[in-house]
């Protein structure tokens, strides 16, 4: 069967390893929705990349049908780059946690965001570290008692939100793994997008932060107002450090030069429609020129 | 009687203009066929603060910088104090300096005996008369030297003439009169220099270049089209060079946010089947120690440029030393096999990093090329006929082989088929937690035994197919020497001098330290009676790493090593020769 | 005829309790004064996957788990496999199976033999009917093998009352329930299972606890009152312990964004006088390694508490393996000393940790202690009595050393007065640059010769002063074992049972590793024949760490290395000993 | 002399170390500014620390007669947090370039902003790597070229004033080395401000970006206005991204709970007026407790 031929199915994407994730984990909930976005685009499982760092969360590349990278912890972006960078031509999408992309890989996401790298970054948050049992994460409410917080945490929390429209994302979007269909269209619209989208999806963790996450979060729920106007920052930052609501749905997309197609304009620029250059011709750059 | 080899010293500081000298120099002496090499150094002053350029320029072939210099220019005293230990000049040595500088200075301190030349020239008044401006004072010295000392007059004036043609008419004019007028004042002078005169057959032209921008040329010839790196000293050049001429070739150039990221980069693009390195200092390596373990893991090809300097931690940053030899075979956790490859001058850092990627796409493993500050920042002359290497292509897997695809399929060789993004069929998903041969994460005492084994199983090959070693000297000799490295060049010249006074003296540098030649060195072993292994790091990294393998020969051992900051000499080679021939008579018996 | 050692496995998946069950009986034997080792495993579901425990009791002294189990309990086949290779069980093991699973079970590939006892147990009815709920099923097996064999089930009632006394009452009477249905179907079993009644005479309590929890309380008993680390599995319970009791003794704990943070706030904390540690496992350890080196230049006193996991990259996260070693010695830039010590059981990790900071803060350099996954989760007896220590504290400069006050001083041990913020007078600037004795910034070659030597010349002082070994077996031992950190206990065991068979064998176990105690070594080597050396670690880090600076028995050497993912056992040990006592007996000449 | 007697002027602070910069270079101004500030608040060197990482800028401790730690590139605020936390009683002030504290030093910057760590930085912004020789750095603008772009940075700019705010700063200032007095207010406001103070510093670099930038910024420059209301992330949000302009003074200021003040109120909570226990007590609650 031809690649174009092919029609791919929600259940084309499934590798025949089984989630190592609780019953009732969030992250299933985001793994399909993965999967029905791939479909709805129809991509080619063998021009696409799914890469993650380390977390429970960061599991999911084992479980999708394209080429795939469990990396280690917080790197995940790091090794993105490389892949669409190298590759243009590839879907590249990213996976991990809060631990993993907003402790540990808090300097990747901010810089990746800044260089509107046109990649897709899903961040898993559940507001723990759920892989490692249970300890503190960034986006662990001030005051909650985890395992590495005996007697409450201490810090306050970050909205990866804030500071992914603050560092340059130009498609910031907030979502539910509880709510399918709405995820699904964000993941679809933000591997769309051309440029950085990140999509921060509410993904409960029931092991170490309880089943009544899904409550608390449906009850907060609504969806982004309609007459939200995307392209301005300063109205996509009023969904930021949201305390009695979570707002889904798109809040902020703009179009920017992506991070490849600045260098693709310096290799333009550089070649000058001159072919590449001999080991020789630049070898001879070092005669001396007298 | 003139002579073939010499060595100048220029020292100033800022806006003195001795690094253009230095380079005007190298470029008439390349461009003479002359071999050259030229080193600079400056004080903690970030500009504006001393600095000196040493060049030596010979006929014959060169190896490493001299370690006395023939001719030595100061414009102030209080500048040269910096380099005081890292400057010394030669007994009989010529030196000038400002006639107003009025210091006074002890000649012992820079080694020059009783039967110095000191020469007091008026650079700054020279200068002024000549060309109207201190700044001069540098052009004035070259036509000086150029004059007494025979250096190729003509294309240091062409030098000049480049340099200034895109300034004004009138600066250009200026300076050819200083130039004029340095030599006016070398004709004037009545001491008797001809001695010190530089006689030479001039040749072809060669080419000027450094050990990074040698490297960065070897990783374009290689193949490689991806390079992440986050500047550092002594390693920055390569990503300068790169970020020129990547684009050209086609390939790109991110320079990242740190070494954790440039690391990063360059594993995601070498999974995406695209050839990448990186380059960086050992601060930037031990950050990346965590990946690299990961590109054991996920047996992904990548170079990894490491450039040595002074440690630990910040240390000496502009200086050369050999101490990441440890971090680099063993920094990471678990048992993470890799390649550690060395150049030994600015030649070898086009080779190996040739020889680096083609290991790393060959036997899909990291590859860490160890060059240290001394060579990959002194310019040096090449030819062009010796760049040139053999370059190898990942391979694709037959198609037979996508049919249930085994990513980490054992073999014979612990190679595996592999695949990348764009390849129909060939999709896999891979980790940094053991796994099976399909790449599936797995726990299992078995499976993790297993996969170690063919891990480490590449390293058999890799040593049967990559010996890139120098050996010199006898084949019967009486001490045999071992280093690595910049060492190499002091050692390759003291083995000569020893072999030129018929002392039976050998040398043997490997350019592949991890998986060790072995087998030749235990020849090279077998032949000599005293061992002598020299490096510079304090705590012997290479000698102790040579005896987690090794059998050094028992009381014939010699171990010369010493901290960084200077240079190897020459001198404190031949110091050690001097002590281990009398040993290596009075015991026949071969060794090992 | 009873026995005073049994090891218990309890195998099922999540909802089972097998947990619970392992730490009631773990707690049972601790309060009546028996030795309990507990360890558990679990699949790699993060919850609700299969998980099996593994509880030692023994009224002898006990150094490790048991090679094998002699009383198995599955709940369902299915969970059983994930531990094949894990969990074996005697060859006349008794192996209790839920009577519902008609899954074929083949006795060889868990190890039992003909003469095992299969006892088909139907676990769920009896819960559902005594309890009214399956979930009572590991109660019921509580009651049914306390009273086969004799573990103490009085404490085990009390522990059942104390777990479910915080519910409801009926849920506790459901439990009380059940537990005498399994004692009940105990007595019921026609099944004469006397010989494995456990004997024993009770004692006074011991304490139950990890490596983990063992280190942690050693830190807060050395004085360490600023902790910050990132969580890793398998060290996070250092940070968990300490988040909750740090406070309490008036310290504090930071959970930092990363490693380089967690490393970098113990620098500070050190710089600003208070004793500081970061917890971590390999992956940490690599990043931090920049930073360490960073220590050992401004000479800071540091503790780095690193718990070893199987690599490399992510590896095998939950399983132990020594293959840290390497990149604890070694992996830093440059030549940067530092000690590293390893614990070999959980009291080690107590006094290592105290040991670490009195070198750390004796000597101003980081300390790096490794720890491996094996003895730091497990749970072990302990008494009280054993976990004192000294603790030193660091030494405030004399009032004269303050005038020209050198923080860099010269000194012949190397360690020179050290001030912090808070002491009038003190001020100093410190930097990782190369730095004179007044911590001012240099590149000098001399001064960095000089100041190498000084840093590194700390490490015979320390050797001199700490020499936390340990020896087993008699002075005139034919075969003598090295090992280190978790292989301890096989090792201890295996010897104990040689010398009462009559062999001459001996062990040596280090617990600091570097500076290596080399004369108390060699002294061990030269009253041995035969030598071998164990450790888990597939590129033999250990011995060729050895390697490097001692003469290992030429001919007589055996090196007994593999990767970890599976402790190491007692029959492993003896195999070895087998093997090396006949080359021992043929041989005769002394070693060395 | 006793502690209380002494009177510190500016040059009191002065260490027998020649700064390395070059000549003109805006660190200089940095240093005056700073050694000014110290004085006016009279602080005591033996109570004062002085930290940074690695670059031009981050020798700035070795001239500060206090205790002082010029650490590795990108860290000195981790090690801040060290030296803040175990010894409250210290003043710390941290010092560093564009590239240390946003390239590799990114992630502490956001998450000790978070926290709200009673120290102040100052980020000596140079728009380049000044030590390394002139590498493009985060704030290098998008075109420049340099060394390390001879096509031209490739990158958009980072603006470490929008950074600040959105990551959790309760201090941040806009500060130019130029202006020593408007400067030195800012730093000593900043080092009275109880929180995390963040002083954005505009600091030539005459060698790789050339004298013009004194110019260039004295142009742009103007003083935040008088009806500023600092307590307004939004309003402090409109001095971000300035094309320009450049806004001088205090942009942003509010105070919240330190990281400091958080773990107190937990060491008080865990101890509940009971003296600390002693090895002992800790573990004796190992005993089984049946
Ligand atoms: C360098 C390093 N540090 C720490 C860890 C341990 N670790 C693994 S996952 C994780 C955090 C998991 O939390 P998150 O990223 O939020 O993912 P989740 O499991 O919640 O999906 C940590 C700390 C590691 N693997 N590597
Ligand atoms: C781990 C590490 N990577 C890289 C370097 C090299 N390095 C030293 S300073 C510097 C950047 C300097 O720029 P900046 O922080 O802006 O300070 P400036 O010199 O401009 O004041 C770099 C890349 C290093 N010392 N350590
Ligand atoms: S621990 Fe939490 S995040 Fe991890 S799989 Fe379970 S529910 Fe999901
Ligand atoms: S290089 Fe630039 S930043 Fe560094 S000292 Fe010179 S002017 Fe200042
Ligand atoms: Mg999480
Ligand atoms: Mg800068």
């Amino acid at each position: 069967m031809s690649a174009t031929e092919t029609v791919f199915k929600p259940g084309s994407y499934k590798t025949d390893l089984k989630p190592v994730w609780c019953p009732g984990c969030g992250d299933f909930g985001v793994l399909n929705a993965l999967y029905r976005a791939m479909a709805k685009l129809q991509l080619e499982p063998w021009n696409t990349v799914v890469l993650s760092g380390i977390g429970c969360s960061s599991r999911l590349p084992g479980y999708v049908a394209t080429y795939g990278f469990n990396s280690v912890h917080g790197r995940g972006l790091t090794l993105a780059t490389g892949v669409k960078i190298s590759r243009p031509d590839t879907t590249v999408i990213v996976v991990g946690g809060d631990g993993d992309g907003m402790a540990i890989g808090g300097n990747h996401l901010m810089h990746t965001c800044r260089r509107n790298l046109d990649v897709t970054y899903i961040l898993m948050d559940n507001e723990i570290y759920g892989l490692t049992k249970g300890q503190t994460a960034p986006t662990t409410p001030t005051g909650d008692k985890t395992k590495s917080s005996f007697w409450g945490n201490p810090e306050p929390a970050v909205d990866p939100v804030e500071l992914a429209i603050a560092t340059g994302a130009t498609f910031v979007a907030r979502g539910y793994s509880g709510d399918m269909k709405m995820l699904t269209e964000l993941i679809q619209r933000g591997i769309e997008h051309h440029g950085f989208s990140f999509i921060n999806v509410l993904s409960p963790c029931v092991t170490w932060r309880g089943e009544t996450q899904y409550g608390i979060i449906k009850e907060k729920l609504r969806s982004v107002p309609e007459d939200h106007d995307v392209t301005s920052r300063e109205a996509a930052m009023r969904f930021t450090r949201e305390k009695d609501v979570v707002t889904e749905g798109v809040l902020y997309e703009v179009h920017e030069p992506t991070f490849g197609d600045q260098l693709e304009a310096i290799r333009k620029k550089a070649q000058g429609g001159k072919p590449e250059p001999s080991t020789k011709e630049i070898l001879k750059t070092f005669y001396p020129t007298l | 009687m003139p002579r073939s080899d010499l060595t100048l010293a220029l020292v100033g500081s800022g806006g003195d203009g001795v690094i253009t000298m230095g380079d005007m120099i190298a470029q008439a002496g390349a461009s003479e066929g002359l071999n050259v090499i030229k080193v600079e150094a400056y004080g903690p002053q970030i500009r504006g603060g001393e600095s000196s350029t040493t060049v030596r320029v010979s006929g014959d072939e060169i190896f490493a910088q001299a370690d006395f210099v023939d001719i030595l220019v100061v414009f102030a005293w209080k500048d040269f104090a910096r380099f005081k230990s890292e400057i010394m000049v030669a007994p009989n040595a010529i030196i000038f300096s400002e006639a107003k500088d009025e210091t006074e200075v002890d000649g012992a301190d820079l080694g020059a005996g009783p039967e110095a030349t000191w020469i007091k020239v008026p650079f700054i008044e020279l200068a002024k008369e000549a060309a109207g401006t201190t700044l001069a004072k540098n052009i004035v010295t070259l036509g000086l030297v150029s004059e007494l000392f025979s250096l190729p007059q003509e294309p240091i004036r062409k030098a000049i003439v480049n340099k200034f043609s895109k300034k004004k008419a009138k600066v250009l004019e200026a300076n050819l009169k200083g130039f004029a007028a340095g030599i006016e004042f070398a004709k004037g002078l009545d001491t008797d220099l001809s001695d010190w005169r530089l006689e030479y057959t001039p040749g072809e032209p060669k080419l000027l270049m450094s050990g990074n921008e040698a490297a960065a040329v070897g990783a374009i010839h290689a193949g490689c089209r991806f390079f992440s790196g986050y500047p550092i000293t002594p390693s920055s050049e390569v990503l300068h060079f790169l970020s020129q001429w990547m684009p050209m070739v086609g390939g790109s150039v991110v320079q990242t946010e740190d070494e954790l990221a440039a690391i990063g980069g360059v594993l995601g693009a070498s999974f995406a089947g695209v050839k990448a390195m990186t380059a960086t200092s050992g601060p930037g390596l031990a950050l990346m120690t965590e990946m690299l373990g990961l590109a054991s893991m996920a047996e992904l090809p990548a170079v990894i440029f490491d450039v040595q300097r002074g440690g630990p931690s910040t240390g000496l940053p502009t200086k050369s030393e050999q101490s990441d030899l440890w971090q680099a075979l063993y920094g990471s956790h678990g048992d993470a096999p890799r390649v550690v490859l060395a150049p030994a001058d600015v030649e070898d850092c086009f080779h190996t990093v040739v020889d680096a990627f083609n290991i790393a796409e060959e036997y899909q493993i990291p590859v860490i090329v160890l060059s240290d500050q001394n060579i990959a920042q002194r310019s040096e002359t090449l030819s062009m006929l010796t760049l040139s290497h053999e370059v190898k292509e990942r391979v694709t897997p037959a198609a037979g082989e996508l049919e249930d695809y085994k990513r980490y399929k054992e073999t014979p060789t612990g190679v595996s088929p592999m695949t990348w993004p764009g390849i129909e069929g060939g999709q896999y998903q891979t980790n940094g937690l053991e796994h099976d041969e399909y790449g599936k994460p797995t726990s299992m005492f078995l499976v993790h035994e297993k996969m170690n084994a063919k891990r480490y199983r590449k390293l058999r090959p890799i040593r049967d197919e990559f010996h890139f070693i120098r050996r010199y000297g006898p084949d019967d000799a009486d001490v045999g020497i071992l280093c690595w490295g910049s060492s190499k060049g002091p050692v390759k010249e003291a083995v000569q001098r020893a072999n030129a006074r018929g002392e039976k003296v050998a040398a043997f540098v490997p350019q592949v330290l991890y998986p060790f030649p072995k087998h030749e060195f235990e020849e090279f072993l077998k032949e000599i009676k005293e061992f002598i292994v020299i490096e510079l790091s304090y705590s012997a990294q290479f000698y102790k790493y040579l005896r987690t393998f090794l059998e050094l020969p028992e009381g014939h051992t010699n171990i010369v090593k010493r901290s960084g900051g200077k240079n190897l000499t020459v001198h404190e080679v031949e110091e050690e020769i001097k002590k281990a021939l009398p040993q290596a008579s009075t015991k026949r018996e071969v060794l090992v």
